[in-house]
């Protein structure tokens, strides 16, 4: 691990790391709002997921510093009562796991997809790329929406995971075909290298050849295509709760915090919408950030 | 094949290559066909070419770029399936062979060395597990420990450290990667190697290392070569025999000696002249006209003739077939006529 | 008066380890008409010194030393602007790839006109004639037909002839060849290297020729210059460079090229590799591959020194100067 | 050239069903029209009644072959809710999302193709890394969030712009333009900047990283040695070779807009195709959102063909039949 | 004078009996008139029919008004009247619970009319003021004289023109975009505006809608974001006009399954347990709901329908007080004392804050250990499931349409059969006494004997604590202060007495 974690440090990536302070800042803030996100329970003052614990009095305090604020609600409570700065820390948590899951999910789909149509060709190749063709066809708002429906209206009475569940596949469902496109691309060129053929010649399987020797000459474009779709996912999943299909409102993500904030904008209680969207232009921007800096780094081109 | 105890010289072809072809279907799409009236388009890349190669000896093909050498390199080690023809291999049809069961001891007994020495090695793998893999692959060694041992003394066999074993491809010159190729194709101790262009991505200095080091490795185990290359100094250094093809057919098939001394195809001579001669400096050449017909639409008759400083109307209208002319294989009516010599 | 004067060409790139010296301390110079080859393994630095000279070096790298004269005039210094009227006009210049030399979007004729209008004062009808003129001069048949066709439209031997068509358009007097004929097959490489060295020699060019060949230097060049590790190993007139190779690289290189001629069953071999730049052992550069290194080679490093007809950086010659 | 147009119409075909198909799937599950058809004081037998009557009650391969039949005759009968004929519904409220769709592309375009040269040519100066940070603020917020701000500050706070519909409009044909009258570009600025920002931001930063690509090949190498300017360099042949690949994501992009529209159209109440949809999908108004998902695709193929045929245009590589090797 | 209208949404259809649903109403009804009207104060008035009076138990006499003109300048009379009747009848017409009733409509003279009923029918006069009247001629000149028929694919002048004797004439209309209307100069009676021209704008959303009254862009608008009401009365321009709504937002909960569906609870169904009905009474604090969720904007109630609605006792509607202990206390002694977890179902776009009530509500419940699995979702998903029975715990909204507690008695607590009776009891509440009642209601004649009942049967569902209502929006309209309007508790907005300065 050590070792590892040295190598890193000592490679071109790492070099390139140290040696720019965007990427350190992103790095940074991205740590911080994952940190606080995964401990979120420990970080937060309050749990705004505990609806026994909302008092409906305490609605619509403003941030301490204003005049009536308490600094019991540091940045504030919404219209249930709810503490904006705890509601922002568990909104990141859901938003960044509706985003990571929704990017591992299409990911895993896409590249598996990808490097089966790149390897094996044929017919194979043109369904594929035909069906991308089809989900393209899709804008990814309208699949999730229409997804997002289907989901209810198959587990109509689903808890909270399953909510998660049908979102997090809504919107996966049309993002695979970046990584889909991206990988048989990959895969096209890797396949003809000559360390391939050399497998092949020493009579490696196809399939292993796939995973030993392709997979991971792919993973830099879909690493790269991945931060940069994680910050994609959370604002498609904003405006899904926008549109009325995003996560249970009991469970707000960010995006449902900004969308139900957006209704107070004219009243002027601010606090319920900035800080949410704060905190989502934070985790967007430090994640694309990372995200323009890899591809810079690992595209040898720019180099 | 007749039992043979040391010492006696075996004059079976260890490989022997039965008018193989390989075409390739580069037809536009079947819509494009049918509206445009359009043929398929078959691109005819290897056109029936025969040798063989005996036990320990090297063949070496030359020609110029997209002559066909690297697809008759493919079809030998099994990355193609001819369309024509056959190859056997010590006495078995070698492509039925790799269909079947045994296919994986075939392969075992024929290997290759690819040209870019950057391409051909796995950029995420360390050298041991490079030179390992056809090892486990064919589950010649599956302990670790006796892993290691036999990639070390491989490794030691090309003039590398077991040390480097450790390394990753990216921290070797391009002539120690082309030595870790060998390596990874010494592991399976295969009879035959098929080699192509092994050193037409190295320097000079770093080729005679390469070149070198196969030449020996071919007196110690016994080797048999297919050798491709552009680079007919090169060819006269390693070969025993040497394929000259054009188009993807042979035109001259001839001993080293007799070939370099004495050139009977114009296209031989074509490409022996064309190569700049380092010692008689200043002599101007005739450079020889003209460039490689589209394979996909070559000339009708003997391909070369365009170019064919001795070309009359029965070489644009008959194709020549290789014949035997005092032991050397030519295709080409202006020597069979006797009209060159 | 030379054409070109190299004075102590040091080219650096500033990188992650520190500065990374590619080209040190780099002198020679080329003679109206002359045609220089440069020869050296990969790496040695050949591109860079033609890319120094049109000035083209690529970013972060950069001249750190030394300089360049052209006709006298000192053109390591110059602006941008100023450097632009010089290239093409005064040095052309010809890539390894003629492939991914010309712009696939535009056709041939387009370029040959736009780079003979961006230095000569000629109108389009007299661009495009001259135009013509070059293709024909450069063995394209049907020029007139075939400036309007695209690169794509052209084999690769031709689109080479093009790329030569156009390092010569504005009749500059110094060519920097960079390996025009790598990428091209053995037949045509004969072709394409003759009507290099005719051309100039019509229009009295000089020509600076990098390749990795030493049959192409032998049969073309009037004096030759061989790098190794950015720096120049030996440099002299042609047939005295490689029939009395002066340093022991130069050597070892001449008989590590397997002979059309003649049969050797164990090439000569120099053990070892070239040093990447930034890992150059002090002293001379090459004495740990040297058979005949002596502990001044690893000390101090030796500049060009007269040997015979050639000068050499070897200390083997320093008696003779002494 | 025809040939390939034919097929690209044959893939379109097979793409569109595909569409319709999935379309119709997913219909099955996003609600029940019937509900809204009836009101609250139906009875169940007038329920079944209705659900008779409109074919609901059919298998849904029946349905699905009945809609494709009409489709292919490019009606997809009446909406449910609104007992109009949905290829009215979506001819009327077309030229909106269009006219919507253009202007944002055309404000994307043109201040993201110059942005992003700019970034390109000069890495690393300050207004590129301005440029760059700014269009990433661009994509980290949700589009309803960047509408309504937008209404705050230039309708409600400054009264510059106002802040729904389309204002006047003049019908030409069967076309109704808001761009031939001023109230109408007033109308169009706020809708048009929120949608133009997302793609702005996308355009930009794919023009910035092909141009550096491009910069780097040889034959822009080649350009500089043959003492070319920066100018003829850089917007000649850089900029050039620049638009191919991003023609393709740009196409794309445009087909985006549209879809993106629902949001905007939603926000300022553009009476455009995906305010109508959004109002399909809440009360399932299955021909409606059928006739526009189709719709969609069809622009999407369309807007291939066209970036395909553009292809032709501007790569000479592309034209065949011209000699070559 | 042009005053600008906007609301949430937009008619569906200019034919006035294609749909029944108020917005439709309230627009149409600009266009179109019904024998009986109303008066600001919802008091029935006289509009095409002069006077009526019950001739017998079940006929019904109508005197029509003389000198009436539709918009094309067709005199109106009782062939119209039964036009109208029958088409409200007819196939495709969504009225058909208006008049289903009807035995007969009968022309007596050019203006009179009778109508008879199959059962005595004692508010026939309310049930038809909603039923407008459509010209003869004109319907059959122009293909509409049955409302759209979808079936057929056939589309209906109907639904995009309009000829009514109303104040208004339909001037032009773009479904979703924007209608228009002109004054009626040749109207009957006196229009109590100065308004010329009208220019109705639906904008959903509602930020965009308050932003556009707040720059004056429009003059009139429908609804105000209740959060919103204090930033429309600080403006410089703009007033807000709330006053209560006819609709009652309440829960319903399963009391018929033996066993709860989407609960914790296995095996039985503890809503069917009155403690436990009552322990969520008592613990939803409703004026905490009030002043946070609908800012005071709503009047906490303990009926099913509220003032203005025939029947409403305001001495009847009394809640059980707001008691955290008390209710944990009757959870307790149900067994329930550590709770239960069950599911709640909620549209978010129907009422006004609908699913923050519902959170609310999650949030008062969880005090008592109870965990509401919250869903609240679009109406186009949530009524199907809900009207499915396919749901433990909801929150729904009620007007009756007839403007009569028979119609909540009917729709919203009498046991469920197939004729339509409790169509929206989806929790199946069912005490036969209510019923029997519901059903003598229907049908007594005499008011002070009908509204007796309907006292007995409220508070009989009010003891076995059938629902838990939980108040009546306020309406809230957005005005200009240039604007000087009349606010229906209905919620309709006749532009007759609407006048700007
Ligand atoms: N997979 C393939 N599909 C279609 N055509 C092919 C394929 N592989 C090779 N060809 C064509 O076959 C011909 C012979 O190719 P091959 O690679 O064997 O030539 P080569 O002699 O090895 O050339 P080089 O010296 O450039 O390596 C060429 O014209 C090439 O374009
Ligand atoms: N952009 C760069 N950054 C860092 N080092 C560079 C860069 N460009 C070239 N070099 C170094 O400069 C040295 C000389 O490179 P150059 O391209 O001149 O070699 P060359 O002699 O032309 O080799 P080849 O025969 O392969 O073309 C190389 O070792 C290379 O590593
Ligand atoms: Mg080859
Ligand atoms: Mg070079």
């Amino acid at each position: 691990m050590k070792q590892l974690l040295f190598r890193w440090f000592d490679s071109d990536v790492g070099y390139s790391f140290r040696h720019s302070p965007v990427a350190i800042g992103s790095a940074f803030v991205a740590f911080v709002c994952v940190f606080c996100a995964a401990f979120a329970g420990w970080v937060s003052p309050h749990n705004p997921f505990d609806l026994g614990s909302l008092e409906l009095s305490d609605a619509r305090l403003p941030p301490s510093w204003s005049a009536g604020g308490t600094f019991k609600y540091l940045l504030g409570t919404d219209d249930q009562g709810r503490d904006i700065l705890s509601a922002v820390i568990y909104g990141a948590r859901i938003s960044i796991v509706v985003g990571a899951a929704s990017v591992v999910l299409s990911a895993l789909v896409g590249v598996a997809l990808g490097l089966l149509a790149g390897f094996k060709g044929g017919w194979v190749d043109s369904f594929l790329m035909r069906l991308c063709d089809v989900m393209l066809s899709f804008p990814p708002i309208l699949v999730a929406l229409l997804m997002a429906g289907v989901g209810r209206a198959l587990f109509p009475n689903a808890d909270t995971t399953v909510a998660f569940g049908v979102l997090i596949l809504s919107i996966s469902l049309t993002k695979w075909v970046d990584y889909a496109r991206t990988v048989r691309g990959s895969t096209l060129v890797e396949r003809n290298k000559e360390y391939v053929q050399a497998a092949r010649v020493t009579g490696v399987s196809p399939l292993r050849i796939m995973r030993r020797h392709v997979l991971p000459n792919v993973t830099g474009p879909v690493m790269v295509l991945a931060t940069i779709q994680v910050a994609t996912a959370i604002i498609t999943e904003a405006t899904l709760s926008f549109l009325g299909v995003g996560v249970p409102p009991t469970s707000p993500s960010l995006g449902t915090l900004i969308r139900v904030g957006n209704d107070y904008l004219f009243s002027g209680e601010y606090w319920i919408t900035v800080f949410p969207g704060l905190m989502l232009v934070l985790i967007v921007l430090s994640v694309n950030l990372l995200g323009d800096w890899l591809r810079d780094v690992l595209n040898p081109r720019l180099q | 094949m007749a039992a043979c105890g040391g010492g006696c010289v075996n004059h079976t072809p260890l490989v022997q290559a039965n008018d193989l072809a390989k075409t390739f279907d580069v037809s536009p799409p079947w819509l494009n066909r049918v509206l445009e009236r359009k043929p398929r388009q078959l691109l005819r890349a290897v056109d029936g070419v025969s040798f063989q190669i005996e036990k320990g000896k090297t063949l070496a093909l030359v020609g110029e770029s997209g002559c066909g050498k690297s697809t008759v390199a493919r079809l030998l080690v099994g990355l193609y399936e001819p369309t024509r023809g056959n190859l056997v291999f010590d006495g078995q049809d070698a492509h039925a062979v790799f269909k079947t069961a045994g296919g994986n001891a075939l392969r075992k007994r024929i290997q290759m060395i690819f040209q870019d020495p950057y391409a051909s090695l796995n950029p995420r793998w360390t050298v041991e597990a490079i030179v390992g893999e056809p090892l486990t692959e064919h589950g010649l060694i599956v302990e670790a420990t006796a892993l290691k041992q036999r990639v070390g003394e491989l490794l030691e066999s090309v003039g590398l450290r077991a040390q480097d074993m450790a390394k990753y491809p990216h921290q070797f010159s391009g002539g120690q990667r082309q030595r870790i190729s060998i390596a990874r194709a010494l592991a399976t101790e295969p009879e035959f190697l098929v080699c192509d262009e092994p050193t037409s991505a190295l320097d000079v200095s770093v080729q005679a290392q390469v070149l070198n080091i196969m030449k020996e490795l071919q007196r110690k185990r016994g080797l048999t070569y297919l050798f491709i290359s552009h680079n007919l100094a090169v060819v006269r250094h390693v070969s025993d025999q040497v394929g000259v093809m054009y188009l993807g057919r042979l035109v001259e098939l001839a001993d080293k000696h007799t070939l370099f001394a004495a050139p009977r195809h114009p296209y031989t001579r074509m490409l022996l002249d064309a190569i700049p001669k380092m010692h008689d400096t200043g002599r101007a050449r005739t450079p020889v006209q003209g460039e490689v017909p589209n394979p996909l639409d070559p000339p009708a008759g003997c391909a070369f003739h365009p170019r064919c400083p001795h070309a009359n109307d029965r070489c644009r209208a008959e194709r020549p077939a290789l014949l035997d002319v005092v032991g050397v294989k030519i295709a080409c009516h202006a020597v069979e006529e006797g009209r060159l010599r | 008066m030379s054409l070109l004067e190299v004075q102590n060409l040091v080219v650096e790139f500033p990188g992650r380890r520190g500065t990374v010296r590619a080209l040190d301390h780099i002198s020679f110079d080329i003679a109206p008409g002359e045609i220089l080859g440069v020869v050296g393994e990969s790496g040695a630095g050949k591109s860079l010194t033609g890319a120094a000279i049109i000035g083209l070096l690529e970013p972060p790298g950069r001249i750190a030393g030394g300089q360049i004269l052209l006709e006298g005039q000192r053109i390591d210094t110059l602006g941008e602007e100023a450097m632009r009227h010089i290239r093409g006009r005064r040095i052309g210049a010809i890539f390894q790839d003629p492939l991914t030399s010309l712009n696939p979007l535009y056709s041939v004729g387009r370029q040959l006109i736009e780079t003979i209008q961006a230095h000569l004062p000629v109108g389009q009808a007299e661009a495009r004639q001259r135009a013509v003129q070059l293709l024909k001069d450069t063995g394209i048949p049907a020029a007139e037909q075939r400036l309007d066709h695209y690169p794509h439209q052209f084999s690769g031997g031709m689109r080479q002839r093009v790329v030569i068509a156009l390092a010569l358009a504005a009749e500059p007097k110094l060519i920097v060849a960079d390996e025009p004929t790598t990428a091209l097959d053995v037949s045509i490489q004969a072709q394409i290297i003759m009507l290099l060295k005719n051309i100039c020699r019509d229009r009295g060019a000089a020509v600076m020729l990098i390749t990795h060949d030493m049959g192409v230097i032998a049969e073309t060049c009037d004096r030759v210059a061989v790098m190794y590790a950015g720096r120049i190993a030996e440099i002299g007139p042609v047939h005295e460079v490689i029939n009395h190779p002066a340093h022991p690289y130069t050597a070892g290189l001449m008989a590590a090229i397997p002979d059309i001629a003649q049969d050797r069953d164990i090439l000569y071999q120099i053990d070892g590799a070239m040093p990447r730049p930034g890992a150059i052992p002090a002293g001379c550069a090459f004495h740990p591959r040297c058979p005949r290194a002596f502990d001044r080679c690893k000390a101090e490093r030796p500049e060009l020194l007269r040997a015979g007809a050639t000068r050499a950086a070897c200390w083997l010659h320093a008696g003779v100067v002494a | 050239m025809l040939v390939f147009i034919l097929r690209r119409l044959i893939q379109a075909v097979v793409v569109m069903t595909a569409v319709a198909f999935i379309a119709f799937l997913l219909f099955q599950y996003v609600g029940d029209p019937v509900v809204f058809l009836l009101g609250q004081d139906a009875t169940p037998a007038q329920t079944a009644d209705l659900r008779a009557a409109l074919g609901l009650d059919k298998p849904f391969f029946v349905q699905f072959w009945h809609f494709l039949l009409n489709a292919a005759q490019g009606e997809f009968g009446l909406s449910l809710r609104q007992g109009a004929k949905v290829s009215r519904l979506i001819g009327e409220r077309l030229p909106a999302t269009v006219e919507l769709a253009f202007v944002a592309a055309v404000l994307a375009l043109v201040i993201g193709v110059p942005m992003g040269v700019y970034s390109a040519l000069r890495r690393g100066t300050f207004l590129s890394q301005a440029f760059m940070m700014v269009s990433l603020l661009g994509v980290s917020l949700p589009t309803f969030l960047i509408g309504i701000l937008l209404i705050l500050v230039f309708s409600v706070g400054l009264g510059w712009f106002p802040s729904f519909g389309r204002g006047e409009t003049v019908q030409v044909g069967w076309w109704s333009s808001g761009l031939l009258k001023a109230d109408g570009w007033h109308h169009i600025v706020l809708p048009a900047v929120t949608l133009a920002v997302f793609q702005l931001t996308l355009i930009m930063r794919l023009v910035r990283a092909e141009m550096l690509e491009v910069l780097r090949t040889d034959y822009i190498k080649f350009a500089r040695a043959r003492g070319l300017s920066n100018r003829v360099i850089h917007f000649g042949h850089a900029l050039k070779n620049t638009l191919v690949p991003v023609m393709t994501i740009t196409g794309l992009q445009l087909g985006g807009l549209i879809a993106f529209a629902i949001i905007t159209e939603t926000v300022f109440q553009w009476p455009g195709m995906g305010l109508l949809f959004i109002q399909a999908v809440t009360f399932a108004d299955i021909p409606v959102m059928a006739a526009y998902l189709c719709l969609i695709a069809l622009i999407f193929v369309v807007i291939n063909l066209v970036v395909d045929l553009l292809y032709f245009a501007v790569d000479p590589r592309l034209r065949v039949g011209q000699g070559g090797h | 004078q042009t005053i600008r209208v906007a609301n949430q949404g937009d008619a569906l259809s200019m034919d006035p009996h294609s749909l029944s649903e108020s917005l439709q109403f309230s627009l149409t009804g600009n266009v179109y008139e019904p024998l009986v009207g109303r008066n600001k104060d919802l008091s029935l008035a006289p509009a095409l029919a002069t006077s009526w009076k019950q001739t017998s138990p079940t006929v019904w006499r109508f005197e029509l008004r003389k000198g009436v003109q539709f918009h094309d300048g067709t005199p109106f009379t009782a062939d119209d009247v039964l036009f109208s009747f029958a088409r409200a009848a007819g196939e495709g017409s969504d009225m058909k619970s208006y008049v289903n009733d009807f035995k007969e409509v009968r022309k007596i003279n050019d203006f009179t009319v009778e109508i008879e009923t199959l059962q005595p029918f004692p508010i026939l006069p309310d049930v038809i003021s909603l039923v407008y009247m459509m010209s003869k001629k004109w319907c059959e000149a122009n293909q509409a004289v049955r409302p759209v028929d979808r079936r057929k694919g056939i589309e209906n002048a109907a639904s995009f023109r309009a000829n009514g004797t109303g104040p208004f004439r339909l001037r032009e209309r773009q479904p979703n975009v924007r209608t228009s209307f002109t004054r009626n100069g040749s109207y009957w009676g006196k229009i109590e505006s100065n308004a010329s021209d009208i220019i109705f704008t639906p904008i959903a959303n509602d930020a965009t809608r308050v932003a556009a009254l707040l720059s004056g862009e429009i003059d009139v608008m429908e609804p105000v974001p209740v959060q919103d009401i204090a930033r429309v009365n600080a403006g410089a321009n703009t007033r807000v006009a709330t006053g209560p709504e006819l609709r009652t937002i309440f829960l319903g909960m399963d009391q018929k399954r033996d066993e709860l569906l989407y609960s914790s609870v296995k095996g039985k169904n503890p809503f069917k347990d009155k403690r436990v009905r009552q322990a969520f009474y008592q613990a939803i604090d409703i004026e905490g709901i009030k002043t946070t969720v609908m800012r005071g904007a709503s009047s906490p109630t303990a009926l099913m329908v509220g003032p203005g609605i025939n029947g409403f006792l305001p001495e009847q509607n009394k809640r059980l007080p707001y008691d955290v202990d008390a209710a944990k206390k009757l959870m307790a002694d149900a067994g329930y004392g550590a709770g239960f977890e069950v599911a709640m179902n909620c549209p978010n776009d129907r009422y006004v804050n609908d699913a923050r009530i519902c959170q609310a509500v999650a949030a008062n419940l969880a005090k008592i250990n109870v965990k509401i699995n919250l869903q609240a979702e679009t109406k186009g998903t949530y009524f199907p499931k809900v009207l499915r029975r396919d749901t433990s715990f909801y929150l729904l909204g009620w007007t009756p349409s007839t403007y009569d507690a028979h119609n909540a008695l009917n729709a919203l607590m009498a046991c469920v059969d197939d004729k339509g009776a409790g169509q929206f009891n989806l929790g199946a509440y069912c005490n036969p006494k209510v019923d029997e009642l519901t059903k003598k209601i229907q049908s007594e004649t005499d008011k002070t004997k009908r509204n007796a009942m309907i006292k007995e049967a409220f508070d009989i569902h009010t003891a076995d604590i059938g629902h838990l209502p939980l108040h009546q929006q306020a309406l809230a309209w957005g005005i200009s202060k240039k604007v000087s309007l009349v606010q229906l508790a209905d919620n309709f907005m006749p532009f007759k007495w609407m006048s700007i300065k």
